[in-house]
Protein backbone atom coordinates (compact mmCIF):
# COMPACT_ATOMS: atom_id res chain seq x y z
CA UNK A 1 0.00 0.00 0.00
CA UNK A 2 0.99 3.64 -1.03
CA UNK A 3 1.52 6.39 1.69
CA UNK A 4 1.76 9.58 1.33
CA UNK A 5 2.69 12.48 3.95
CA UNK A 6 2.00 16.30 3.49
CA UNK A 7 3.17 19.65 4.67
CA UNK A 8 4.59 19.05 8.50
CA UNK A 9 3.99 15.70 8.55
CA UNK A 10 6.00 15.29 5.36
CA UNK A 11 8.53 17.63 6.68
CA UNK A 12 8.45 15.11 9.62
CA UNK A 13 8.85 12.57 8.53
CA UNK A 14 11.17 12.71 6.35
CA UNK A 15 9.86 11.31 2.70
CA UNK A 16 6.41 12.40 0.74
CA UNK A 17 5.75 8.93 -0.05
CA UNK A 18 6.39 5.53 0.90
CA UNK A 19 5.36 2.22 -0.25
CA UNK A 20 4.97 -0.62 2.81
CA UNK A 21 3.51 -3.42 3.42
CA UNK A 22 0.96 -4.18 6.53
CA UNK A 23 -1.73 -6.41 7.84
CA UNK A 24 -3.59 -3.21 10.23
CA UNK A 25 -7.05 -3.38 9.39
CA UNK A 26 -7.58 0.20 10.12
CA UNK A 27 -6.20 3.32 9.70
CA UNK A 28 -5.76 3.72 13.23
CA UNK A 29 -4.23 -0.02 13.32
CA UNK A 30 -1.59 1.78 10.73
CA UNK A 31 -0.59 4.95 12.63
CA UNK A 32 0.35 2.72 15.27
CA UNK A 33 2.34 0.44 13.43
CA UNK A 34 4.10 3.60 11.68
CA UNK A 35 4.27 5.34 14.89
CA UNK A 36 6.35 2.65 16.04
CA UNK A 37 8.77 2.58 13.54
CA UNK A 38 11.03 5.46 14.49
CA UNK A 39 10.94 8.85 17.13
CA UNK A 40 10.14 10.66 13.65
CA UNK A 41 7.14 8.94 12.99
CA UNK A 42 6.16 8.79 16.36
CA UNK A 43 6.82 12.46 16.80
CA UNK A 44 4.46 13.09 13.12
CA UNK A 45 1.42 10.97 15.08
CA UNK A 46 1.69 11.90 18.24
CA UNK A 47 -1.46 14.60 18.40
CA UNK A 48 -3.88 12.95 16.02
CA UNK A 49 -5.86 15.91 16.40
CA UNK A 50 -3.64 17.58 14.45
CA UNK A 51 -3.73 15.60 11.50
CA UNK A 52 -6.29 14.55 8.46
CA UNK A 53 -6.07 11.17 6.61
CA UNK A 54 -7.47 10.05 3.10
CA UNK A 55 -8.24 6.72 2.03
CA UNK A 56 -7.79 6.74 -2.05
CA UNK A 57 -8.21 10.33 -2.00
CA UNK A 58 -11.39 10.64 0.32
CA UNK A 59 -11.10 12.25 3.34
CA UNK A 60 -12.20 9.91 6.03
CA UNK A 61 -11.89 9.07 9.89
CA UNK A 62 -9.31 7.34 11.71
CA UNK A 63 -11.49 4.49 12.28
CA UNK A 64 -11.91 3.45 8.36
CA UNK A 65 -11.00 -0.36 7.70
CA UNK A 66 -8.61 -0.01 4.91
CA UNK A 67 -9.91 -2.64 2.89
CA UNK A 68 -8.22 -2.71 -0.31
CA UNK A 69 -7.04 0.84 -0.49
CA UNK A 70 -4.37 0.64 -2.53
CA UNK A 71 -3.44 4.70 -1.10
CA UNK A 72 -3.87 6.40 1.99
CA UNK A 73 -2.21 9.92 3.09
CA UNK A 74 -1.68 11.73 5.48
CA UNK A 75 -2.16 15.76 6.83
CA UNK A 76 -2.81 18.42 8.89
CA UNK A 77 -5.64 20.30 8.04
CA UNK A 78 -6.16 21.88 4.86
CA UNK A 79 -6.09 25.42 3.93
CA UNK A 80 -7.05 25.85 0.58
CA UNK A 81 -8.85 28.91 -1.39
CA UNK B 1 -18.32 22.90 -15.02
CA UNK B 2 -14.30 23.84 -14.85
CA UNK B 3 -11.60 22.61 -12.35
CA UNK B 4 -7.97 23.79 -13.32
CA UNK B 5 -5.48 22.88 -10.94
CA UNK B 6 -2.12 24.35 -12.42
CA UNK B 7 1.21 25.66 -11.14
CA UNK B 8 1.58 28.67 -13.63
CA UNK B 9 -0.16 32.10 -13.52
CA UNK B 10 -3.56 32.75 -14.93
CA UNK B 11 -5.35 36.08 -16.40
CA UNK B 12 -8.38 36.40 -13.85
CA UNK B 13 -10.20 39.21 -16.09
CA UNK B 14 -9.62 36.64 -19.38
CA UNK B 15 -10.87 33.97 -17.39
CA UNK B 16 -13.94 36.23 -16.49
CA UNK B 17 -14.92 37.19 -19.87
CA UNK B 18 -14.10 33.71 -21.02
CA UNK B 19 -16.53 32.39 -18.50
CA UNK B 20 -19.32 34.72 -18.58
CA UNK B 21 -19.54 34.80 -22.26
CA UNK B 22 -20.07 31.43 -22.60
CA UNK B 23 -23.33 31.89 -20.04
CA UNK B 24 -25.01 34.73 -22.12
CA UNK B 25 -28.59 33.11 -20.77
CA UNK B 26 -27.09 33.83 -17.14
CA UNK B 27 -28.02 37.17 -15.84
CA UNK B 28 -25.54 37.06 -12.91
CA UNK B 29 -22.10 36.03 -12.66
CA UNK B 30 -20.08 35.94 -9.12
CA UNK B 31 -16.48 35.85 -8.48
CA UNK B 32 -14.10 35.23 -6.11
CA UNK B 33 -10.20 36.03 -6.20
CA UNK B 34 -7.97 35.03 -3.92
CA UNK B 35 -4.44 37.06 -3.77
CA UNK B 36 -1.30 36.82 -1.48
CA UNK B 37 -1.34 39.53 0.53
CA UNK B 38 1.78 40.39 2.59
CA UNK B 39 1.92 40.45 6.50
CA UNK B 40 1.22 43.99 8.53
CA UNK B 41 5.08 43.74 8.79
CA UNK B 42 5.54 43.76 5.30
CA UNK B 43 7.89 40.68 5.81
CA UNK B 44 6.29 37.96 3.39
CA UNK B 45 8.68 36.77 1.01
CA UNK B 46 6.59 34.14 -0.53
CA UNK B 47 3.94 31.46 0.05
CA UNK B 48 4.33 27.98 -1.02
CA UNK B 49 1.38 26.09 -2.17
CA UNK B 50 1.75 22.44 -1.42
CA UNK B 51 -0.98 20.34 -2.64
CA UNK B 52 -2.08 16.29 -3.38
CA UNK B 53 -2.63 15.96 -7.12
CA UNK B 54 -5.09 13.61 -7.80
CA UNK B 55 -6.98 14.22 -4.87
CA UNK B 56 -7.04 18.07 -4.97
CA UNK B 57 -8.71 18.00 -8.42
CA UNK B 58 -11.38 15.18 -7.14
CA UNK B 59 -12.30 16.92 -4.08
CA UNK B 60 -12.74 19.98 -5.95
CA UNK B 61 -14.97 18.73 -8.57
CA UNK B 62 -16.79 16.59 -6.08
CA UNK B 63 -17.69 20.27 -3.80
CA UNK B 64 -18.61 21.98 -7.45
CA UNK B 65 -21.11 19.60 -7.92
CA UNK B 66 -22.31 19.60 -5.04
CA UNK B 67 -22.82 23.10 -5.42
CA UNK B 68 -24.19 22.75 -9.00
CA UNK B 69 -26.95 20.10 -6.98
CA UNK B 70 -28.08 22.89 -4.48
CA UNK B 71 -28.28 25.89 -6.61
CA UNK B 72 -29.64 26.69 -9.18
CA UNK B 73 -26.61 27.31 -11.69
CA UNK B 74 -25.79 27.36 -15.29
CA UNK B 75 -21.76 26.60 -14.49
CA UNK B 76 -18.93 26.91 -11.93
CA UNK B 77 -15.51 27.54 -12.39
CA UNK B 78 -13.03 26.72 -9.71
CA UNK B 79 -8.62 27.87 -10.84
CA UNK B 80 -6.41 26.55 -7.56
CA UNK B 81 -2.60 27.29 -8.43
CA UNK B 82 0.10 25.72 -6.46
CA UNK B 83 3.82 26.47 -6.32
CA UNK B 84 5.49 29.09 -5.17
CA UNK B 85 4.16 32.63 -5.22
CA UNK B 86 4.81 36.00 -4.17
CA UNK B 87 2.91 38.31 -2.49
CA UNK B 88 0.21 40.24 -5.09
CA UNK B 89 -0.31 36.50 -6.94
CA UNK B 90 -3.10 35.39 -7.53
CA UNK B 91 -3.48 32.30 -5.76
CA UNK B 92 -7.24 30.89 -6.90
CA UNK B 93 -10.86 32.18 -8.54
CA UNK B 94 -14.13 31.15 -8.26
CA UNK B 95 -16.82 31.41 -10.81
CA UNK B 96 -20.47 30.95 -10.87
CA UNK B 97 -23.17 31.77 -13.33
CA UNK B 98 -26.86 31.89 -12.56
CA UNK B 99 -30.24 33.37 -13.65
CA UNK B 100 -30.41 34.73 -10.28
CA UNK B 101 -27.86 36.57 -8.29
CA UNK B 102 -28.82 35.08 -5.30
CA UNK B 103 -27.93 31.90 -6.37
CA UNK B 104 -24.78 33.34 -7.64
CA UNK B 105 -23.60 34.72 -4.55
CA UNK B 106 -24.22 31.60 -2.25
CA UNK B 107 -22.90 29.31 -4.34
CA UNK B 108 -19.07 31.27 -4.64
CA UNK B 109 -19.78 31.65 -0.60
CA UNK B 110 -19.97 27.76 -0.67
CA UNK B 111 -17.46 27.02 -2.91
CA UNK B 112 -14.77 29.36 -0.87
CA UNK B 113 -16.09 27.63 2.49
CA UNK B 114 -15.49 24.53 1.20
CA UNK B 115 -11.92 25.32 -0.45
CA UNK B 116 -10.64 26.90 2.76
CA UNK B 117 -10.83 23.38 5.20
CA UNK B 118 -11.84 20.92 2.28
CA UNK B 119 -9.30 21.04 -0.48
CA UNK B 120 -5.97 19.26 0.09
CA UNK B 121 -4.05 22.31 -0.03
CA UNK B 122 -1.28 23.49 2.80
CA UNK B 123 0.17 27.18 2.36
CA UNK B 124 3.74 27.66 4.11
CA UNK B 125 4.50 31.27 4.26
CA UNK B 126 8.01 31.98 3.77
CA UNK B 127 9.11 35.84 5.90
CA UNK B 128 12.37 37.08 6.71
CA UNK B 129 12.48 35.78 9.64
CA UNK B 130 10.88 32.34 9.68
CA UNK B 131 8.83 29.99 7.89
CA UNK B 132 5.83 28.79 8.96
CA UNK B 133 2.98 26.29 7.98
CA UNK B 134 -0.14 28.30 8.06
CA UNK B 135 -2.33 26.96 10.39
CA UNK B 136 -6.13 25.87 9.62
CA UNK B 137 -8.44 28.51 11.37
CA UNK B 138 -11.24 27.22 13.41
CA UNK B 139 -13.00 30.03 11.88
CA UNK B 140 -12.72 28.67 8.60
CA UNK B 141 -14.51 25.15 9.59
CA UNK B 142 -17.46 27.03 11.69
CA UNK B 143 -18.30 28.36 8.45
CA UNK B 144 -19.24 25.35 6.95
CA UNK B 145 -21.61 24.86 9.70
CA UNK B 146 -24.14 27.71 7.62
CA UNK B 147 -24.28 25.24 4.64
CA UNK C 1 -13.91 53.95 -3.88
CA UNK C 2 -15.43 54.64 -7.81
CA UNK C 3 -18.51 54.86 -9.22
CA UNK C 4 -19.15 55.13 -12.82
CA UNK C 5 -22.39 55.55 -14.73
CA UNK C 6 -21.96 55.32 -18.10
CA UNK C 7 -23.71 54.53 -21.50
CA UNK C 8 -20.71 52.92 -23.11
CA UNK C 9 -19.88 49.23 -23.07
CA UNK C 10 -16.65 48.08 -20.73
CA UNK C 11 -14.36 45.21 -20.44
CA UNK C 12 -15.26 43.59 -17.47
CA UNK C 13 -12.04 41.89 -16.99
CA UNK C 14 -9.61 44.61 -17.49
CA UNK C 15 -11.64 46.38 -15.01
CA UNK C 16 -11.12 43.46 -12.24
CA UNK C 17 -7.67 42.86 -13.00
CA UNK C 18 -7.22 46.91 -12.32
CA UNK C 19 -9.43 47.05 -9.15
CA UNK C 20 -7.39 43.87 -8.20
CA UNK C 21 -3.49 45.21 -9.03
CA UNK C 22 -4.81 48.50 -6.66
CA UNK C 23 -5.09 46.54 -3.56
CA UNK C 24 -2.16 43.69 -3.32
CA UNK C 25 -3.09 44.40 0.42
CA UNK C 26 -6.27 43.05 0.42
CA UNK C 27 -6.36 39.19 -0.17
CA UNK C 28 -10.03 38.60 -1.39
CA UNK C 29 -11.67 40.14 -3.89
CA UNK C 30 -15.20 39.65 -4.58
CA UNK C 31 -17.60 40.44 -7.80
CA UNK C 32 -20.38 40.46 -9.31
CA UNK C 33 -21.62 40.63 -13.05
CA UNK C 34 -25.04 41.73 -13.81
CA UNK C 35 -25.79 40.34 -17.89
CA UNK C 36 -29.28 41.46 -20.13
CA UNK C 37 -30.33 37.69 -20.25
CA UNK C 38 -32.63 36.75 -22.88
CA UNK C 39 -36.10 35.43 -22.27
CA UNK C 40 -37.23 31.81 -21.94
CA UNK C 41 -39.02 32.41 -25.75
CA UNK C 42 -35.64 33.85 -26.63
CA UNK C 43 -37.69 37.37 -27.90
CA UNK C 44 -35.86 40.14 -26.22
CA UNK C 45 -34.32 42.40 -29.11
CA UNK C 46 -33.07 44.92 -26.76
CA UNK C 47 -32.95 46.44 -22.93
CA UNK C 48 -33.07 50.48 -22.72
CA UNK C 49 -32.18 51.38 -19.34
CA UNK C 50 -33.53 54.95 -18.11
CA UNK C 51 -31.27 57.01 -15.03
CA UNK C 52 -31.89 59.80 -12.92
CA UNK C 53 -28.74 61.52 -13.73
CA UNK C 54 -27.08 62.96 -11.01
CA UNK C 55 -29.16 61.33 -8.55
CA UNK C 56 -28.22 57.86 -9.66
CA UNK C 57 -24.44 58.92 -9.58
CA UNK C 58 -25.24 60.49 -5.72
CA UNK C 59 -27.68 57.74 -4.35
CA UNK C 60 -24.92 54.79 -5.54
CA UNK C 61 -21.85 56.86 -3.75
CA UNK C 62 -23.85 56.71 -0.77
CA UNK C 63 -24.46 52.92 -1.23
CA UNK C 64 -20.92 52.36 -1.32
CA UNK C 65 -19.99 54.71 1.58
CA UNK C 66 -22.24 53.17 3.68
CA UNK C 67 -20.75 49.06 2.59
CA UNK C 68 -17.43 51.17 3.33
CA UNK C 69 -18.41 51.52 6.90
CA UNK C 70 -19.92 48.86 7.61
CA UNK C 71 -17.80 46.44 6.25
CA UNK C 72 -14.00 46.20 6.34
CA UNK C 73 -13.35 47.06 2.58
CA UNK C 74 -9.57 48.81 1.20
CA UNK C 75 -11.82 49.70 -1.99
CA UNK C 76 -14.83 48.97 -3.20
CA UNK C 77 -16.25 49.85 -7.35
CA UNK C 78 -19.58 50.04 -9.20
CA UNK C 79 -19.73 50.76 -12.68
CA UNK C 80 -23.19 51.17 -14.17
CA UNK C 81 -24.81 51.44 -17.52
CA UNK C 82 -27.66 53.01 -19.31
CA UNK C 83 -29.14 53.52 -22.56
CA UNK C 84 -30.34 50.64 -24.91
CA UNK C 85 -28.83 46.61 -24.42
CA UNK C 86 -28.40 44.05 -26.36
CA UNK C 87 -28.97 40.53 -24.58
CA UNK C 88 -26.01 39.01 -23.59
CA UNK C 89 -24.52 42.54 -23.03
CA UNK C 90 -23.10 43.36 -19.31
CA UNK C 91 -25.40 46.41 -17.27
CA UNK C 92 -23.16 46.34 -14.29
CA UNK C 93 -20.95 45.24 -12.17
CA UNK C 94 -19.53 45.34 -8.27
CA UNK C 95 -16.08 44.90 -7.11
CA UNK C 96 -15.07 44.45 -3.54
CA UNK C 97 -11.67 43.96 -2.04
CA UNK C 98 -11.32 43.42 1.59
CA UNK C 99 -8.66 40.95 4.20
CA UNK C 100 -11.28 38.53 4.41
CA UNK C 101 -13.47 36.87 2.25
CA UNK C 102 -16.34 37.47 4.34
CA UNK C 103 -16.21 41.30 4.29
CA UNK C 104 -15.84 40.76 0.69
CA UNK C 105 -18.56 38.74 -0.39
CA UNK C 106 -21.40 40.54 2.33
CA UNK C 107 -20.34 44.44 1.15
CA UNK C 108 -20.76 42.77 -2.80
CA UNK C 109 -24.42 41.50 -1.78
CA UNK C 110 -25.22 44.20 0.18
CA UNK C 111 -24.32 46.68 -2.81
CA UNK C 112 -26.24 44.78 -5.12
CA UNK C 113 -29.27 44.27 -3.27
CA UNK C 114 -29.35 48.29 -2.65
CA UNK C 115 -29.06 48.97 -6.51
CA UNK C 116 -31.84 46.49 -7.30
CA UNK C 117 -34.11 48.81 -5.65
CA UNK C 118 -32.76 52.07 -4.49
CA UNK C 119 -30.55 53.04 -7.73
CA UNK C 120 -32.52 55.27 -9.95
CA UNK C 121 -32.48 53.08 -12.63
CA UNK C 122 -35.41 52.00 -14.86
CA UNK C 123 -35.60 49.14 -17.27
CA UNK C 124 -37.58 48.84 -20.59
CA UNK C 125 -37.66 45.16 -22.12
CA UNK C 126 -38.30 45.45 -25.90
CA UNK C 127 -39.03 41.81 -27.22
CA UNK C 128 -40.37 40.53 -30.58
CA UNK C 129 -44.20 40.75 -28.35
CA UNK C 130 -43.91 43.71 -26.21
CA UNK C 131 -42.51 46.76 -24.72
CA UNK C 132 -42.68 46.57 -20.99
CA UNK C 133 -41.14 48.66 -18.07
CA UNK C 134 -39.93 45.67 -15.92
CA UNK C 135 -41.96 45.96 -12.34
CA UNK C 136 -40.40 45.86 -9.26
CA UNK C 137 -39.60 42.32 -7.62
CA UNK C 138 -41.09 41.60 -3.90
CA UNK C 139 -37.87 39.84 -2.81
CA UNK C 140 -35.81 42.69 -4.47
CA UNK C 141 -37.59 44.94 -1.35
CA UNK C 142 -37.42 42.11 1.12
CA UNK C 143 -33.59 41.60 0.13
CA UNK C 144 -33.04 44.58 2.19
CA UNK C 145 -34.48 43.37 5.14
CA UNK C 146 -31.47 41.31 5.63
CA UNK C 147 -28.72 44.62 6.38
CA UNK D 1 -39.05 74.35 -8.91
CA UNK D 2 -38.12 71.77 -11.84
CA UNK D 3 -39.91 68.84 -11.55
CA UNK D 4 -38.62 65.35 -13.40
CA UNK D 5 -40.65 62.55 -14.60
CA UNK D 6 -39.03 58.74 -15.08
CA UNK D 7 -39.92 55.30 -16.67
CA UNK D 8 -44.16 54.71 -17.53
CA UNK D 9 -44.73 58.38 -15.26
CA UNK D 10 -42.76 60.11 -17.80
CA UNK D 11 -44.16 58.30 -20.82
CA UNK D 12 -47.49 59.06 -19.05
CA UNK D 13 -47.37 62.65 -18.62
CA UNK D 14 -45.57 63.04 -21.75
CA UNK D 15 -42.50 65.17 -20.63
CA UNK D 16 -39.25 64.52 -18.99
CA UNK D 17 -39.27 67.41 -17.22
CA UNK D 18 -40.71 71.02 -16.71
CA UNK D 19 -40.44 74.51 -14.48
CA UNK D 20 -43.28 75.31 -12.72
CA UNK D 21 -44.58 77.33 -9.68
CA UNK D 22 -46.00 76.09 -6.84
CA UNK D 23 -46.89 77.33 -3.35
CA UNK D 24 -47.69 73.44 -2.47
CA UNK D 25 -46.77 72.67 1.14
CA UNK D 26 -45.42 69.24 0.76
CA UNK D 27 -45.15 66.78 -2.32
CA UNK D 28 -48.18 65.27 -1.52
CA UNK D 29 -49.77 68.78 -2.19
CA UNK D 30 -47.69 69.12 -5.33
CA UNK D 31 -49.33 65.96 -6.44
CA UNK D 32 -52.78 66.89 -6.19
CA UNK D 33 -51.64 70.03 -7.70
CA UNK D 34 -50.33 68.24 -10.73
CA UNK D 35 -53.26 65.35 -10.94
CA UNK D 36 -55.79 68.27 -11.48
CA UNK D 37 -53.96 70.02 -14.09
CA UNK D 38 -54.77 67.27 -16.61
CA UNK D 39 -55.97 63.68 -17.43
CA UNK D 40 -52.92 62.33 -18.00
CA UNK D 41 -51.18 63.61 -15.24
CA UNK D 42 -54.52 62.24 -13.31
CA UNK D 43 -53.73 58.76 -14.82
CA UNK D 44 -49.94 59.20 -13.78
CA UNK D 45 -50.95 60.01 -10.14
CA UNK D 46 -53.81 57.52 -10.01
CA UNK D 47 -52.11 54.79 -7.53
CA UNK D 48 -49.57 56.30 -5.35
CA UNK D 49 -48.52 53.27 -4.02
CA UNK D 50 -46.89 52.49 -7.20
CA UNK D 51 -44.80 55.87 -7.33
CA UNK D 52 -41.20 57.12 -5.94
CA UNK D 53 -40.49 60.44 -4.83
CA UNK D 54 -37.07 62.45 -4.70
CA UNK D 55 -36.27 65.61 -3.19
CA UNK D 56 -33.10 67.38 -4.60
CA UNK D 57 -32.41 63.50 -5.68
CA UNK D 58 -32.82 62.19 -2.34
CA UNK D 59 -35.32 59.31 -2.12
CA UNK D 60 -38.20 60.99 0.65
CA UNK D 61 -41.66 60.26 1.41
CA UNK D 62 -44.88 61.97 -0.10
CA UNK D 63 -45.56 64.02 3.24
CA UNK D 64 -41.95 65.38 3.28
CA UNK D 65 -42.09 69.38 2.75
CA UNK D 66 -40.99 71.13 -0.47
CA UNK D 67 -38.80 73.74 1.72
CA UNK D 68 -36.72 75.16 -0.65
CA UNK D 69 -35.90 72.56 -2.75
CA UNK D 70 -34.83 73.17 -6.19
CA UNK D 71 -35.81 69.95 -7.69
CA UNK D 72 -38.42 67.09 -6.85
CA UNK D 73 -38.77 63.74 -8.94
CA UNK D 74 -41.28 60.83 -9.46
CA UNK D 75 -40.87 57.65 -11.22
CA UNK D 76 -41.62 53.93 -10.10
CA UNK D 77 -39.96 52.01 -8.32
CA UNK D 78 -36.21 51.44 -9.08
CA UNK D 79 -35.07 48.20 -11.03
CA UNK D 80 -31.40 48.74 -11.08
CA UNK D 81 -28.67 46.43 -10.76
Amino acid sequence: MRVLYFAWLRERIGVPVEDIETSAETIEDLVLELSNRTPRYKAAFSDLSAVRCALDQNLVSFDTPLGDAREVAFFPPMTGG
Amino acid sequence: MGVIIQKSAFDVGDQINAFSQNHTKMGAIATFTGIVRDNDNETLKAMEIEHYPGMAEKAISEIVQTAMKRWSLGDALVIHRHGTLEPGEVIMMVATAAIHRKDAFEAAEFLMDYLKSRAPFWKKEITKEAVTWVPSKQNDEDALDRW
